[in-house]
């Protein structure tokens, strides 16, 4: 089905079972229950997790296959939505322009830092793209302000020209749009306690990130795939073989940086705002961490990776010690006064620490990353279907 | 000229910071092959082990003082440090304000502890395993280091001066006979100098002449070979992250009265002296401090006001500009062995 | 099948109806957070009404966070009638009775900006749309309250700027539903000049050195076109990476210019930074041009300052409020100034509940909520056009700045400046800056479209 | 008809003359071996042929084409492979992808942007693929991965990855350096057979006289960078210069 194999099928499937139904899932519990805290079914988080789910799984398509470990992709992204917010602010709110360009600009610039970067391989090729991205943000941030806004970045503006559009009724903002639908436009549903958003921004970005990671599994299971394998694995017996890696490994790079612009010009459709710290290299950095922390290398690794990241970001860091006390209020006061000194330091302000622990526990208890324990879960109950044909790669008979 | 002079001057302090911070980590990579994001937050873990030893001399009583007033208008309680009331003012005054070149007794054992648990505990395990997960596994320690500093001791800067000995500065100019006040000099800044350079020199000189060095360099060399002797080359090496470790510490703990340290200043280090070790070639000690005093200079000269003038924005690339010039150029960096780190 | 209800978060959150029931889904066409029935966003129709409290908590700023969240809690405690009450009393305004805003409880939820616009926004929307937050506040730096004031602005809900200086925030980048107390760049120029011009005379040469972005530049020009119209030069102005942790090599050319006053347009650890690197080089020891070398420092906040310790000591700078307003002070021409009744209040109910005092990153935040509730109050909605237009063109008093005005035209307060000085003998380690003069806001004001920027219209996302 | 003539090719590592005027033919499908004792430059030489080192001076034309100055992917397309002393092979890849990577290779060329296809929809290939690997008995081990298996394995892979190409020049660097005697004679085996059933000409460089004197038609002895000797095994046996090369230098094989 869709060239694809059974296994790959089925990932396929289940991904986009799970995305359809992300606005259910992500709200398991009621709405006035204590743990609604931990609800992650609103639109913007839903949104973040298929748009980061996009920037990971181009990463991966250059660093799970060929090895090559870019510090600097946030370069694409941050790339990406400055093309997107130009756009929108020159053409139309509409956001099918402002995607097409993120993604046109960001395969240029990737063509360019890759033919430069990819001249090193190993550490020297990290730096090279790490050097890259930071000259990007430094001067984004500072000279270049007349382009990028600088430190206050760039939004639009009621008074920008986009040619395209009918003037404003007055008093009207403008909104991003596709085809007069509202990225901002929401459906609600409730069902007794619970509430479930249904929205258009996060349909819109998750179709496109299905399409986004049906590509990269072809291009897993691609000739190229293989041969961008190939490069990771043995680049002498590559060259002896009669094939150039070169152009492979910057056809990859490009092809993954047109993923981050992708998503950097999705992150302006949803969002209509850009700022240079986008591509600081903490940015980078942090796909680089969703990408291991999900799996490198396998197909729905990097997706995982990015949601426990920007789960923990965004939910993590809202539980404040009130709200603690709010949980443990059947518990006597002194219990509560303990647990809540136990556990304060991990939430709120500290959900930091947290994502520090848990990168150190997956990498030392996970070496196979988030996926590498769902196939242990799998396997414990008894499933010898293999969850990730990555590592078993058989030829279908 | 003198503004050349002075950028120079300015460009080798800056370097010994980078070059210091450079060799540990360039210890750790050379050695070990480990890629070590904690090593930023080993440095910001040195300066707070002059911060903790600063406050463990200020443990103080109080006493109120009726005449003046608190915020809220009560009458004040005054702090008096215990070594003070001890040992008399003049003395306890005396090691309070000499509390940062003191505290290095504190954080040698502190840095030796934190090295070898780290190594033992945790890095061990990561040797086989790939860039990758080492990235993932430091990085993560980092970030746990510095939300611990950070629970303790709060996300500003804590000022920790220098002795008042060295407060002020030097007037270099008219001590070569040039013009007074056009090349002065803080002499904190030359003490951090003259103690990176003994620094370098000591850990040069351990592995060039002593019996326990050469096994290293030799087992940075080739590692297996060196095993096979019947070498003990893991407990070795386990000493040398210490010692890196102990490296970084003090690089942080002298640094303190330069910048007033605080739980990110490790982050805001670590890309930068991951460049450092590139630019020198990997597996190069002498490398990366070369690169260390290179970048220094050229970040100095950057950022003097005709240089901007023509280039707007230069101060904020060069470092990377330079990093990529040089690795264009020389594809290993500027001492780098073949094969390190290249796959 | 019953009871088909069209519902809110706030509706379950308050708890008044159990349970509803399938209900059938509505579209909201017209826009993005829009709350149905009753007309903008997020309209609370329960017993509570939920505050978003946006502050950085980690990163750089989280102290200066953290101290806005105490200021936040206060704040929410006085609304709802619990505490001292505060500034409640002093207050000139009478609306708010201590029963939460128009009878309903206040509650708040908190996100953490980790001063980084994108995370800030995440934060905001989260509140918006998970929380059902009716207003944004917080924040503490011009980038991410420019950010989140255009999303706020977006989304049809009021933000309360928390600490954010650049001249951009109520300039250029101005918005309807965004609502500034802190002081501006030009305000901080135009009220420090004078003084500067005083206790340094007026013909000094100045040397600046300048944060590379956005508030920087604003604060340099707003610096040097009050000082150069007091007869002050300025021989250069050299702008400074954010990223930048050693400043000495943009320090020591200083000298060799000529320049007898080193302006550092730098906040947070730039500015720790700079002038603890500026007072290592012995600056303030120089002489030239026969007089005594100086450092200014634009915009001081004393929970910085404590970073530089010693360092700040008899360096002039500005800030939004400072504590010690509360006990009274000498200022800089021997006059007396009686202690103010309002931040005596604040001090005191801040101090007793968390044992020291607040930062001006305190006061404003704990100000621009009650400013909030008392706009809700008087305009006997949270509609964000009828709040909107209940600020526009407020006077008020009591709240520790003395007689304010919030300007229509951009939204911004105009008050009285308070210029500092660093402390020669600190009784303790709050005891920093000693206010030496207030600039009355006639000399600070300025006409609203010298920064450009539209306001636009009020929008209540409905 | 030689597929391979070397003139007068030279070249120098510094100080060191490592190939010092060579003139070698090789005439085509032929089994021409090239011996000599260690630092003769036979490992030079052949990295001269495959395009990692240019020569300072002299001419290398395979068919009629020069290789000076081509890249090894170059070399590899016009129909030369390498078999490497130790075995070169995919090492995380599975045997069967190990397989299928030259055969795309020699289909597509050096570089094609070949990403939306699946790899099991290109029958052609996958059907060689599979069929060569019944070939060479690996069938059965087309799923695991090519760095665990044995050594004879990963040698007969190796084989298996350049024949499937069916190039016309192979070139072998000791292709049974650190075999067993067993394993020798499999190996040996094996290159004649390929040798009788294909259109190809094998150039082995080798220690090992024995597996010289089973295999080659023609021989050339090289020492110090030069060529000694260059003619049929049977007359090398008791040449004296060659004798007088291996007991000069090192007495090997």
């Amino acid at each position: 089905m869709l060239g694809l194999s059974k296994s790959d099928i089925r990932i396929f499937l289940l991904v986009v079972v799970l995305t359809i139904f992300a606005p259910f899932i992500l709200n398991p519990f009621p709405e006035a229950s204590g743990l609604a805290q931990f609800n992650a079914g609103y639109p913007d988080l839903m949104q973040r997790f298929v748009i980061f789910g996009i920037f990971a799984i181009g990463f991966n398509i250059l660093f799970g296959l060929t090895g090559y470990l870019s510090f600097g992709h946030a370069a694409f992204l941050g790339v990406g939505s400055y093309a997107a917010i130009w756009m929108m602010k020159l053409l139309t709110m509409n956001v099918i322009p402002g995607i097409i360009m993120s993604v046109l600009i960001a395969g240029i610039f990737a063509v360019a830092v890759g033919y430069i970067s990819l001249k090193r391989t190993g550490i020297y090729f990290s730096i090279l793209t790490l050097a890259f991205a930071q000259m990007s943000f430094a001067l984004a941030y500072s000279v270049l302000t007349p382009i990028t806004g600088g430190e206050t970045g760039l939004q639009p503006k009621i008074s920008d020209p986009r040619m395209l559009d009918a003037a404003l009724a007055s008093g009207e903002a403008p909104r991003a749009n596709l085809f007069g639908l509202e990225m901002g436009t929401s459906y609600e549903l409730a069902l007794s306690g619970w509430v479930f958003t249904f929205n258009v921004g996060y349909y819109v970005a998750a179709i496109v990130m299905i399409i986004a990671l049906y590509i990269a599994i072809r291009i897993f299971r691609s000739p190229f795939g293989v041969m961008l394998r190939a490069v990771k694995s043995n680049q002498q017996r590559m060259r002896y073989t009669g094939l150039n890696p070169k152009p492979y490994t910057l056809a990859a790079f490009v092809i993954s940086g047109m993923y981050a612009g992708l998503a950097g010009g999705l992150m302006v459709a949803m969002d209509t705002q850009v700022g240079p710290e986008r591509m600081f290299w903490t940015a980078s950095g942090e796909v680089v961490l969703m990408t291991i922390l999900g799996g490198t290398g396998t197909i729905v690794g990097p997706i995982l990776g990015a949601g426990l990241i920007k789960y923990m970001e965004n939910i993590l860091s809202k539980i404040n010690a009130d709200i603690l006390y709010e949980w443990f209020a059947m518990l006597p006061d002194s219990i509560a006064d303990i647990l809540v000194f136990v556990i304060y330091p991990f939430i709120g302000k500290g959900w930091h620490l947290t994502l520090g622990i848990i990168f150190m526990c997956v990498v030392i208890f996970l070496p196979g990353g988030l996926v590498e324990g769902g196939q242990r879960i799998g396997n414990m109950f008894g499933r010898k279907k293999k969850t990730e044909g990555e590592k078993s790669s058989q030829p279908a008979e | 000229m003198d503004a050349i002079l002075l950028q120079i001057l300015n460009g080798l302090d800056k370097g010994s910071a980078y070059a210091l911070i450079a060799l540990g980590l360039t210890l750790i990579f050379g050695t070990l092959g480990v890629v070590n994001f904690a090593h930023g937050a080993l440095f910001m873990v040195g300066a707070f082990c002059a911060v903790t030893f600063q406050r463990i001399l200020n443990i103080s009583f109080q006493t109120i003082d009726p005449t003046k007033k608190d915020f809220l208008g009560n009458p004040l309680k005054v702090d008096t440090t215990y070594i003070e009331s001890w040992l008399g003012p003049n003395l306890g005054s005396g090691i309070l304000d000499w509390a940062v070149p003191i505290s290095i007794l504190f954080a040698i054992p502190v840095m030796i502890l934190i090295g070898y648990v780290m190594e033992r505990g945790l890095i061990k395990h990561f040797y086989r395993r790939p860039h990758a997960d080492q990235i993932l596994v430091t990085f993560g320690l980092a970030i746990v280091l510095q939300e611990i500093i950070k629970f303790f001791y709060g996300a500003n800067p804590i000022p920790t001066p220098a002795p008042e000995m060295f407060a002020g500065s030097f007037d270099f100019g008219a001590a070569v006979g040039l013009a007074e006040d056009t090349i002065i000099y803080p002499y904190w800044r030359l003490v951090y100098f003259l103690f990176s350079m003994g620094i370098i020199a000591a850990v040069f000189s351990f592995l060039q002449f002593t019996t326990f060095g050469m096994v290293v360099r030799a087992g940075m060399a080739d590692r297996e070979t060196v095993g096979l002797l019947g070498i003990n080359i893991d407990r070795r090496f386990t000493i040398m992250f210490a010692i890196a470790a102990v490296v970084a510490g003090l690089a942080g703990l002298m640094y303190t009265p330069i910048n007033a340290p605080n739980y990110h200043m490790g982050m805001d280090f670590l890309v930068l002296s991951f460049v450092v070790v590139v630019v020198g070639g990997m597996g190069s000690l002498s490398g990366a401090v070369l690169a260390g005093f290179l970048l220094g200079i050229l970040e100095s000269f950057a950022s003097m006001k005709e240089v901007i003038a023509i280039l707007p924005g230069i101060n904020q690339i060069i470092i990377y500009l330079v990093a990529i010039i040089i690795l264009l150029t020389r594809p290993r960096g500027l001492m780098g062995r073949k094969g390190v780190m290249e796959d | 099948m019953s009871d088909i209800k069209i519902t809110r978060r706030g509706i379950l959150k308050g708890g008044t109806i159990a349970g509803a029931g399938l209900a059938m889904p509505t579209i909201f066409t017209s826009s993005a957070w829009a709350g149905g029935h009753s007309g903008f966003t997020n309209a609370p129709t329960g017993n509570t009404v939920t505050l978003g409290f946006n502050v950085p908590q980690s990163g750089p700023y989280a102290d200066e966070g953290a101290d806005e969240l105490r200021a936040y809690q206060l704040a929410v405690e006085h609304l709802n009638g619990e505490g001292d009450g505060g500034m409640l009393n002093t207050f000139s305004s009478k609306a708010l009775d201590g029963t939460g805003i128009l009878g309903k409880k206040v509650e708040y939820v908190t996100g953490d900006t980790q001063t980084k616009s994108d995370a800030a926004r995440a934060s905001a929307r989260s509140m918006i749309e998970k929380d059902g937050a009716i207003m944004i506040t917080g924040g503490s730096s011009s980038g991410v309250a420019v950010a989140v004031q255009a999303l706020c602005q977006e989304a049809g809900v009021i933000f309360m700027a928390g600490l954010t200086h650049s001249n951009d925030t109520t300039g250029k980048d101005k918005k309807a539903n965004g609502f500034r107390h802190f002081f501006n760049s030009y305000m901080t120029g135009a009220a420090l000049a004078p003084v500067l011009a005083n206790a340094y005379g007026n013909d000094r040469k100045a040397y600046h050195l300048t944060a590379d972005y956005n508030w920087g530049y604003t604060t340099e020009e707003a610096v040097k076109n009050s000082t150069e119209a007091l007869g002050w030069e300025t021989v250069a102005a050299v702008r400074t990476p954010l990223t930048q942790t050693d400043f000495s090599s943009y320090i020591a050319p200083v000298l060799q210019s000529g320049a007898d006053v080193l302006v550092l347009n730098h906040y947070g650890g730039n500015m720790v930074n700079s002038l603890t690197n500026a007072v290592q080089f012995g600056l303030r020891e120089k002489m030239v041009n026969d007089k005594n070398f100086e450092i200014v420092v634009p915009l001081y906040s004393r929970l910085m300052a404590k970073g530089a310790g010693a360092n700040v000591k008899g360096i002039f700078g500005s800030t939004n409020w400072h504590w010690s307003l509360a006990q009274g002070f000498t200022d800089a021409s021997g006059k007396k100034v009686a202690p103010d009744a309002a931040s005596a209040a604040f001090v005191k109910s801040f101090g007793e509940k968390y044992g020291f005092p607040p930062s001006q990153a305190a006061h404003t935040c704990y100000v621009q909520t009650i400013l909030y509730a008392d706009a809700c109050t008087r305009a006997k909605s949270f509609k964000p056009s009828a709040v909107g237009e209940a600020l526009e063109g407020f006077r008020f008093d009591g709240l520790g700045n003395g007689p304010t005005l919030y300007r229509a035209e951009d939204h911004q307060c105009f008050k009285d400046v308070l210029v500092v000085r660093g402390k020669e003998n600190p009784t303790s380690e709050y005891d920093l800056l000693e206010v030496v003069e207030i600039t009355p806001v006639d000399q600070v004001i300025y006409d609203a479209s010298i920064f450009g920027g539209e306001l636009g219209g009020f929008n209540n996302g409905a | 008809m030689s597929i391979l003539e070397i003139k007068n090719v030279s070249k120098r590592f510094g100080g060191l003359k490592a190939l010092d005027d060579v003139n070698i033919s090789v005439k085509e499908n032929t089994v021409h071996a090239i011996i000599g004792p260690n630092g003769a430059g036979k490992s030079t030489l052949l990295n001269v042929l495959v395009g990692k080192l240019i020569p300072d001076e002299g001419s290398v034309e395979f068919d009629g084409n020069s290789l000076i100055g081509r890249k090894p992917h170059e070399i590899n397309q016009m129909g030369v492979s390498r078999v490497f002393q130790t075995p070169e092979i995919f090492g995380d890849m599975t045997v069967y992808e190990n397989i299928l990577i030259p055969l795309f290779a020699k289909r597509d060329g050096a570089f094609r942007l070949h990403c939306i296809e699946h790899v099991e929809d290109e029958k052609d290939i996958v059907e060689k693929a599979k069929k060569m690997l019944q070939d060479v008995n690996m069938y059965e081990k087309l799923g695991m991965r090519a760095a665990s298996l044995s050594r004879g394995d990963k040698r007969r892979l190796e084989m298996a990855m350049c024949l499937s190409q069916e190039p016309r020049l192979l070139l072998l660097d000791e292709p049974t350096a650190g075999m067993a005697r067993a394993d020798t004679n499999n190996t040996i085996d094996l290159l004649r057979e390929i040798r009788e059933t294909r259109d190809i000409t094998l150039a082995i460089i080798e220690h090992d006289m024995h597996v010289v004197f089973s295999l080659a038609e023609h021989v050339t002895v090289m020492a110090r960078g030069t060529p000694l000797v260059d003619d049929k095994p049977e007359n090398i046996k008791g040449h004296p210069k060659v004798q007088e090369a291996y007991l000069g230098g090192h007495k090997e094989g």
